[in-house]
């Protein structure tokens, strides 16, 4: 586990961290199960495998910091505290969903948790979050801005051009990479020359940190410590989360660019049974309330599903509303 | 109107018939209605025309005197005559 | 009576962004070359000075970079204007302006506004060749969610930056290159204008002239020569080119029974194309004669002076085209 | 009892092929075991099952391509035999088509007194001189459309003299001089197929009398002086006239053959016009039963010279139920017309010649005309033409009654 016992860790936020986790995986299997049924349609991006980065670095952000992610964002907006059911029947394509059934899995919205999207172009939301932080720079707001994304995008214009902008106009932005070794069906060797991300950071003058993102612990601390850099400096941050997705990039996808061998071999590091081991061997929390939290989860999940089922259908007549704005100037 | 507004008249009410014929070459005893190759049809056009220009009356029995050129001429100026 | 003040067209845009910076903190200008270099086209100079670097951003030659950060801070609070130098350089920006900017509001269901303003010099002139002197109106007019403007004259230089201040929307404002140094007269009092409609710049009763941005002192000028000919023809300025007003022009239409729509974009898939395909819909049964178009020559825009003026339809033939139309 | 269904993978995923079955039934089964390995477009891909339970019964071979939802196993979740989708479906809304947004109302053109009339209908308006302020428009907007202009059209030839403006003659000569060699030669190829499509297929049969005139051509003088005349009519317009109320009593001459004599019930005699530049067009004089003789020779003024003009519409060249041909003076004594399909009949009238005419014992001379009649032997027999011809000649013989 971590390198030194985290003495910050109380029995309830590791009870609460853990569930965290346990509640995106589940939430995950069941969309994969809701979608081979066709209730979900169109794509569906799963993050199980990589929850320990969502939980780890979230957890280290406040309610007025701004949080932007990518397609592959349910693990962000569960952790960030978004209702399973808006994001569900999201998914479902009802209006009850948090973007009015619009968005879909790819397009989850919540500003009142300043929860700003699923960005489905690779790299796309970069330039958006070092806008955002310029904008909380200009106007004395002590809020930062965090950008998740993939190494994909860490091959992308967008990311250079962010980065540099960053760098120069010291904005507070916390990139977080989750190089999870595979862009779709093409892995890391054959997309970047320096497979090294974090020194592309560096390159730009940012500091840039890389850690085990398969450790929850590990990821916390590095995040903590980003965070604090950013609050003080106002700074940008870059930190490389490494870490593996268990399953396809997305639901149609045979996995033909890795071996089941490399999955196994990961699996081994799943961060949440690594997780709940060190919680119950630190007596933080016992099997029972394992159990407990399972089954609360599992409670949670049912009632997204219900939730989604009797969700309702936007009106077609409502097509056209909010292609420009009802409101006037405020 | 004389024997040269007449006979103008003539070659060109003809012509609207027959537009790809030139009546002036036609002969003063020569058959028009031969030569110009018009049915009773067009030749009733060209009899309504004539009168209409030259404000006379030309009754069905006096179509005997309109079949040649010479004859037709002769007949209009002692029709405008009087 | 109000007395006029004569200046031009940079002068009247400079004006706009001046008062626009004095009446809202939230905006800051941000572009390439803006500040200590005063603008490419000189339409900032001195604004560094009087506004400070905080306000009058330099940027990297990074269009995707600094166009999708003037829409995030748009989302977090501010009001920016980004200078796109030339709409030759926008479609780096393309991704941020048509996936983001247009497209968040409707996507989040409502709860996204972004209230940016993009400033693009375009247009043809000053033979810049290709790759200088486009003109991409109808790129950007066929995108929902964006509203495009076109600054056709200086009362909209100095008046339709502070309407864009006011909306809520994404607001695309092209301004023409080859304008800046013309002069015209226009009132003192002149401000914030309206950005929903179009307006009938010159009353006309045998043929309606429907052009924008750099057609509209063309067709006001061809009509003057036409109404030495007897023909009196009306010229309706669109100025925004989406949403569309339609009500203006299918008004005039009515009136008149004929309509040329002059612009100098590419002819196939463009402005025309759909202000043509509206009055068919909608005004079929009040035309005389079917509706005509002069847009520009479908080629890339040569270097040469003479080629360039033939790429685009000049005054000349305006006036040769609308007397062809109403005495055949 | 569940079913287990091919799982939708993929936006664009329709079917699959079940390859392998990796659990056989009897086997025990928990969530997220792998079942099956199923193959797509996008390759092969491991199947897991959501539900817990023993694998009753395998319902899909290897090798077997079934579309996604479709049955393959049935799942024992020992919650009874009653068989359940695994939990309940609903189905996307049926989406209402989604029309423009409400525009407003079409605004009212400002002119009150402008017509509304589509640009083909003004064309042929004007073409034919018809009032437009008379008509009342039955397109969009209550616009005038192509339609309404020909209704009016018809119904003036049908009803109301139209005046014979000088100048339409005048500009008729011009029209034809110049007309381009294409256009005679599309008609002479329209002619060709026309005839060797009725020769190929139309068994004649050929009829004739000769006819007396006097009758008839004594009451066309007589009632011609009471004419001005732009008035005056010729004797075709009787004969128009006469053939018409013969085919009134006898009905299957006035008809087409289409797998079957289509008898029609009116009575439009097709009169074939020769053209100076060569060939022949055959417009319809519509109801000739129902028309004056004043009115059959007002409808040959109009035809005739737009025919001659090549202005004519394909509408009034397509609706005869009847032909007459007319070889006129100076030429052949008689003419055996072809048939133009698909009608049945087609009536010929030779020159008007003073010919020697025995009536009662008494040899004279008179003005007489030979008619033939080349009929359609699938639709009628001789008796019947002859039945017509002799109808035909009765109606000659009291011309006052035409």
């Amino acid at each position: 586990m971590g390198t030194k016992a985290n003495s910050s860790l109380d029995a309830n936020l590791g009870q609460n961290l853990l569930k965290q986790m346990i509640l995106i995986r589940r939430f995950e299997e069941r969309a994969a199960e809701e979608y081979t049924k066709s209730k979900i349609r169109g794509f569906l991006h799963l993050y199980v495998g990589e929850e320990a980065v969502a939980v780890g670095v979230v957890q280290a952000l406040n309610q007025e910091d701004y949080l932007l992610s990518t397609y592959r964002e349910h693990g962000h907006a569960l952790a960030r505290g978004m209702n399973p059911n808006v994001i569900m029947a999201e998914m479902y394509g009802k209006q009850e969903g948090c973007s009015k059934g619009r968005g879909g899995s790819m397009h989850l919205f919540d500003s009142s948790l300043n929860f700003f999207g699923g960005n489905a172009i690779v790299g796309g939301h970069l330039p958006l979050a070092v806008g955002m932080a310029l904008a909380s720079k200009k106007q004395n707001k002590k809020n930062i801005t965090s950008c998740f994304f993939g190494e994909g995008a860490a091959a992308e214009g967008e990311f250079h051009e962010s980065l540099n902008l960053a760098a120069l106009w010291e904005v507070p932005v916390l990139f977080v990479c989750e190089n999870n070794r595979y862009a779709m069906g093409t892995a890391l060797k054959y997309t970047h020359s320096m497979e090294d991300l974090e020194k592309k950071g560096e390159a730009y003058g940012i500091r840039s940190v890389a850690v085990d993102g398969m450790d929850l612990l590990a990821v916390m601390q590095a995040a903590a410590e980003a965070v604090e850099f950013i609050r003080e400096t106002g700074k940008p941050f870059f930190l490389v989360c490494k870490t593996y997705r268990f399953r396809a990039h997305s639901m149609f996808d045979a996995e033909l660019y890795r071996e089941k061998s490399e999955v196994e071999e990961w699996k081994k590091k799943d961060p949440i049974p690594k997780f709940k081991e060190y919680l119950l061997k630190e007596n933080l929390i016992s099997q029972a309330l394992v159990d407990e939290l399972e089954r609360d989860v599992e409670q949670e999940i049912e009632n997204s599903v219900a939730f989604a089922e009797n969700g309702t259908w936007e009106e077609a007549s409502n097509l056209t509303r909010f292609v420009y704005s009802e409101l006037k100037q405020p | 109107m004389n024997e040269e507004e007449i006979k103008k008249t003539v070659f060109q009410l003809l012509k609207n018939i027959a537009p790809e014929t030139d009546p002036s070459l036609l002969m003063p005893e020569e058959n028009i209605r031969e030569a110009l190759n018009i049915d009773s049809f067009d030749a009733l056009q060209f009899i309504v025309s004539l009168c209409e220009k030259l404000k006379v009356d030309i009754p069905e029995e006096d179509y005997g005197k309109t079949s040649n050129l010479k004859s037709l001429i002769g007949y209009l100026i002692q029709k405008t005559k009087g | 009576m109000t007395k006029n003040v004569s200046l031009t067209y940079r002068e009247a845009l400079k004006m706009a962004i001046r008062e626009a910076l004095h009446k809202d903190e939230r905006v800051f200008l941000m572009g390439e070359d803006v500040g200590r270099y005063g603008g490419a086209f000189a339409v900032s100079k001195g604004l560094l000075q009087e506004f400070g670097p905080d306000r009058i951003m330099d940027v990297p030659l990074s269009e995707s970079g600094f166009t999708g950060a003037g829409i995030g801070a748009a989302l977090a609070g501010m009001r920016p204007i980004v200078e796109v130098m030339t709409v030759n350089f926008s479609l780096l920006a393309m991704d941020q302006l048509f996936n983001n900017a247009a497209t968040l509001l409707h996507m989040s269901g409502g709860q996204l506004n972004v209230p940016v303003i993009i400033r693009m010099g375009s247009g043809i002139g000053r033979q810049l060749a290709a790759q200088h002197s486009h003109s991409w109106e109808p790129f950007f007019a066929h995108v929902p969610g964006l509203i495009v403007l076109s600054v056709g004259t200086h009362e909209d230089a100095r008046g339709m930056l502070l309407g864009a201040l006011e909306s809520l929307d994404p607001v695309i404002l092209f301004e023409y290159t080859s304008m800046l140094n013309l002069e015209k007269e226009i009132p003192e009092d002149s401000g914030v204008v309206d950005i929903s409609k179009s307006k009938v710049r010159r009353e006309g009763t045998d043929i309606s002239l429907i052009t924008y941005g750099t057609g509209v002192y063309k067709c006001l000028e061809a009509a003057e020569a036409l109404e030495k000919e007897g023909i009196k023809a009306e010229v309706i300025d669109l100025r925004v080119l989406r949403p569309l007003d339609e009500a203006t022009f299918l008004a005039s239409v009515r009136k008149t029974h004929r309509a040329l729509v002059v612009e100098d974009a590419w002819k196939s898939v463009s402005i025309s194309s759909e202000i043509v395909s509206r009055i068919m819909e909608k005004a079929f049964f009040d035309l005389d004669a079917p509706v005509e178009r002069l847009c520009g020559v479908e080629v890339p825009i040569p270097y040469p002076k003479h080629l360039e003026d033939a790429s685009v339809p000049q005054v000349s033939d305006i006036v040769e085209k609308v007397k062809k139309m109403i005495k055949p | 009892m569940i079913k287990f269904l091919m799982p939708n993978l993929g936006a664009d995923m329709e079917d699959g092929v079940l390859v392998e079955w990796r659990k056989q039934p009897g086997d025990f089964l928990q969530k997220g075991d792998i079942i099956a390995d199923i193959d797509t477009q996008k390759g092969l891909i491991e199947i897991e099952v959501f539900d817990e339970g023993v694998l009753e019964k395998i319902l899909v071979k290897e090798g077997q391509k079934v579309p996604v939802g479709s049955v393959l196993a049935l799942i024992n979740d020992g919650k009874g035999e009653e068989i359940r989708e695994s939990s309940g479906d609903n189905p996307t809304p049926e989406v209402p088509k989604i029309l423009e947004p409400q525009e407003q109302a079409k605004t009212k053109s400002t002119e009150e007194h402008r017509i509304k009339i589509s640009p083909l209908a003004r064309k042929i308006a004007e073409s034919n001189g018809i009032d437009l302020t008379l008509l009342k428009g039955t397109g969009p907007e209550g616009s005038i459309v192509k339609e309404d202009v020909e209704k009016a059209i018809s119904e003036r030839i049908a009803n109301k003299p139209v005046p014979q403006p000088e100048e339409k003659t005048k500009e008729a000569p011009e029209e034809s001089v110049n007309v381009s060699r294409t256009t005679s030669d599309s008609i002479r190829m329209a002619v060709a197929a026309a005839m060797s499509k009725s020769n190929r297929e139309i068994p004649h049969y050929f009829l004739e009398k000769r006819m007396d005139m006097s009758k008839a051509l004594e009451w066309m003088k007589e009632s011609n002086k009471t004419r001005p005349v732009q008035k005056r009519i010729l004797p075709v317009a009787m004969l128009i006239k006469a053939v018409a109320k013969a085919l009134d009593e006898v009905p299957d001459l006035n008809a087409t053959w289409e797998n079957g004599l289509q008898r029609k019930n009116e009575i439009n005699i097709g009169f074939v016009v020769s053209l100076r530049s060569g060939g022949i067009m055959v417009p319809a004089i519509l109801q000739a039963d129902s028309k004056t003789v004043e009115e059959i020779m007002e409808t040959l003024n109009d035809l005739i010279p737009r025919a001659r003009a090549f202005k004519l519409r394909s509408s009034e060249l397509s609706q005869s139920t009847f032909t007459i041909t007319s070889i006129g003076e100076g030429g052949a004594d008689k003419v055996f017309g072809l048939i133009y399909p698909p009608q049945v009949g087609i009536v010929g009238f030779g020159e008007i010649s003073e010919q020697p005419f025995a009536e009662e014992g008494m040899l004279g001379i008179r003005p007489v005309v030979d008619v033939t009649l080349s009929a359609d032997h699938r639709a009628t027999d001789g008796l019947i033409g002859s039945r017509f011809l002799a109808a035909l000649n009765k109606h000659l013989q009291n011309p006052e009654s035409l």
